[in-house]
């Protein structure tokens, strides 16, 4: 049963690299397999298939990791801990490519590596609070006081996560998708008329978008299930003292 | 007639993975006095801590209940006095300030003629205005004893009651667990064979050790 | 030369493209073997 | 909720009484202030950068003063007594309004300096400042009061303080800029209303979510 799972993903992740590299962008699609062509963005347009799919995971591994987290508060069970641990592990290995990839794209679209647009912003505190996390285990020494404590300051920190998904976004001028701009001739703010930002997925792209949120979740799943065996192999190993 | 009843039921204690105790249960009732004991790291403060309501246990229970109703772990502090050497007092202030301080805090009505009372009762009177900073020990511990009586509570739980006493000090502590209110709990961990003499029962921590269920 | 070659030549997105794949084979094959070896261990540790 | 202001009462005397961390922390601020003035004299900047400039110096001296509540009663060994006589909601409300006092004693220096010191930093519109004001103190003195509790049970106190109080309390530092920049602007209250009402959402959410994690982080 747990080999259908990674069979699945094998061919899950072929069909996405096959899918998101190989159709090619014409202005007006005629064929199935054909992309439509975005003004400013071309063959970039692609990134979709793969920097979303880490964003995703980013928020996926810290809700994971908070969901554990009050489980450990509730149950007290220390491999609830390492759960939690081994999926904040992921979500920043996720965290980090999602920024990286995101900022060299930025960097030959929109024409530098960083901007502050919201969503910029918001990935950049993710990663503050994984790294803070982090730190706040480091130091802490008993294995009890570390689960619990770390547990409580993913919440804390969960909270602020709505003003920068549901808020600044739309209090701020932003350069993503669904974004709002200025408009140059009121110097009014409004929804975004940019092709860029008022991108819009064709069925096609949108059926590859799918298949690769799906394909990246499993792979978040597997790699999780081995690191936190890992962790309590670890843990079971030393128990004999 | 208050009815106050300490009930310990498998109680579990592990520090990371170490096992402190383990399927500890006991019953106290009014009036009755206990000794816990045990070697050195065998956890009679981890059970006075737990007993106390500010450390949480790995597993099992214990609670106090007071004419058939339980008492919530929120309000565990309100029926309680610990002493121990462990216990460090605001030493900014004096004795009698820390003393005001705590009746205050706790929402007591006492008036400073009753903290003088205690404070002399307690042989500190005399330097009752100085900084509990210019204290010996001894002294600290004597501080510790009046705060531990200030609210008068119904459970007692002392941790090395006579460390750092004189015999005068000593006689001070007898005197207060001979009189302590006959319808409360005296608990008192530890490992002086003269302090035996406080219980009628005494509970040795290190039978409670066993690890053979797993 | 042979036609794929010359297609692969003008149409440099799928040279990467085979590389993603090839890395994303190497990625796979080595975290299906983690996997065994993890397995093997607990087995091994549940004795 | 008088025991609470009991804890606050007790705190607040044995700061007067031990003063010297107050005087460091007035000195901070006044070493932070000037560090800003030396590095913009003389230089044309923009009126928005003082806004800024004004909430990072709250934002440090909030990160070097607040910690102390927590850390001190860590560090002298005093929880004991403290979790022996009160419960952690008074405790923890008791704490909150220290912090409160002080950070409001603090930033009214720091505004003070930022009045006096540079011409530019003026406001206009001072009833969307004050409000803003008023809002951010209540929002940053209940985040750092509840990340204070967490890293007093750590090892490395000072430096984390920071590192994990910043993610929390930068949405709030981010509407207090806009704020601030509106006011200096002398644009009307309407203008952030929206801001306004993250802060006071701010406010609530994370008040009463420090209230009921406390006890978790209270109890050993």
């Amino acid at each position: 049963m747990r080999a259908f799972w990674k069979y699945l993903l094998l061919i899950l992740m072929t069909l996405v690299i096959l899918g998101g590299l190989i159709p090619p962008i014409v202005a007006y699609p005629k064929n199935f397999f054909e992309f439509p062509l975005i003004p400013g963005l071309e063959d970039k347009a692609r990134i979709i298939f793969f920097h979303v799919p880490t964003a995703w995971l980013t928020v996926l591994a810290y809700l994971i990791a908070m969901f554990y987290g009050i489980r450990y508060l509730k149950k007290k069970n220390i491999y609830d801990d390492m759960k939690s641990v081994s999926a904040a592990a992921l979500g920043l290995v996720f965290c980090i490519l999602a920024t990286v990839t995101g900022s060299v794209w930025a960097k030959f679209t929109w024409g530098s590596f960083w901007h502050w647009d919201p969503r910029e912003t918001s990935i950049f505190i993710l990663l503050l609070i994984y790294g803070a996390y982090f730190a706040l285990r480091s130091a802490l020494d008993s294995e009890e006081k570390r689960a619990r404590l770390s547990a409580i300051y993913s919440i804390i920190a969960f909270l602020t996560t709505p003003f920068f998904i549901f808020i600044m976004p739309r209090l701020m001028i932003g350069l993503h998708p669904g974004s709002l701009e200025i408009d140059p001739a009121t110097g009014q703010i409004r929804a975004s008329a940019n092709p860029v930002i008022k991108f819009q997925m064709a069925a096609n792209m949108r059926v590859v978008f799918f298949l690769s949120l799906t394909a990246f979740t499993i792979l978040y799943f597997w790699f999780w299930n081995l690191t936190h065996r890992i962790l309590k192999l670890e843990y079971n190993s030393q128990k004999e003292i | 007639m208050n009815n106050i009843q300490l009930i310990v039921k498998n109680l579990k204690k592990t520090f990371n993975r170490r096992l402190v105790f383990d399927k500890l249960s006991f019953e106290v009732r009014a009036g009755e006095r206990l000794v816990i004991t045990g070697k050195n790291g065998s956890g009679k403060s981890t059970l006075i801590k737990i007993l106390a309501g500010v450390m949480n246990e790995s597993s099992g229970s214990f609670e106090y209940i007071f004419d058939s109703g339980k008492i919530d772990r929120e309000d565990i502090y309100k029926i309680i006095g610990l002493v121990s050497p462990y216990l460090v007092l605001y030493d900014e202030f004096s004795a009698f300030e820390n003393l005001k301080l705590f009746a205050k805090i706790r929402n007591l009505k006492i008036d400073d003629d009753k903290i003088n009372q205690i404070l002399e009762k307690a042989g500190l009177f005399n330097r009752r205005n100085d900084l509990v900073r210019t204290y010996s020990s001894g002294m600290k511990q004597r501080v510790k004893y009046a705060s531990a009586i200030l609210h008068d509570p119904l459970v007692l739980l002392l941790d090395e009651p006579t460390s750092n006493l004189d015999i005068e000090g000593k006689d001070f502590v007898d005197e207060l667990v001979q009189n302590f209110r006959k319808d409360g709990i005296v608990v008192v961990a530890t490992n002086e064979t003269q302090d035996f003499k406080y219980g009628q029962r005494i509970i040795n921590l290190d039978d409670y050790k066993n690890n053979q269920s797993k | 030369m042979n036609p794929f070659y010359d297609f692969l030549e003008q149409n440099s997105l799928y040279i990467v493209m085979i590389i993603v794949l090839l890395v994303w084979f190497g990625i796979f094959a080595f975290t299906f073997n983690l996997e065994k070896r993890v397995k093997k261990l607990e087995e091994k540790l549940n004795q | 909720m008088k025991r609470a202001y009991y804890i606050f009462y007790k705190d607040f005397s044995s700061e007067l009484r031990m003063r010297f961390a107050l005087n460091a922390l007035i000195m901070f601020v006044i070493v932070a202030v000037s560090t800003i003035l030396f590095s913009l004299a003389n230089e044309k900047v923009n009126q928005n950068v003082y806004a800024g400039m004004f909430w990072v110096v709250v934002f440090f001296s909030a990160m070097s003063g607040l910690s102390r509540t927590f850390v001190s009663e860590e560090e002298r060994g005093t929880t004991l007594i403290l979790s022996l006589i009160a419960n952690p909601i008074s405790i923890f409300i008791g704490k909150f309004l220290f912090n409160l006092v002080l950070l409001f004693f603090i930033n009214t220096i720091i505004a003070f300096l930022y009045m006096i010191l540079f011409q530019d930093f003026s406001i206009q519109n001072w009833d969307s400042f004050l409000l803003a004001f008023i809002l951010g103190n209540i929002g940053i003195a209940g985040s750092s009061t509840i990340i204070a509790a967490i890293i007093s049970k750590a090892n490395v106190k000072g430096t984390l303080y920071p590192v994990l109080a910043f993610p929390v309390l930068l949405p709030l530092i981010l509407m207090l800029i806009e704020i601030t920049k509106s006011a200096m602007e002398g644009n009307p209250i309407s203008d952030v209303e929206a801001e306004l009402m993250v802060l006071i959402s701010y406010d609530i959410i994370m008040i009463t979510a420090s209230v009921l994690v406390f006890d978790i982080i209270w109890r050993d």
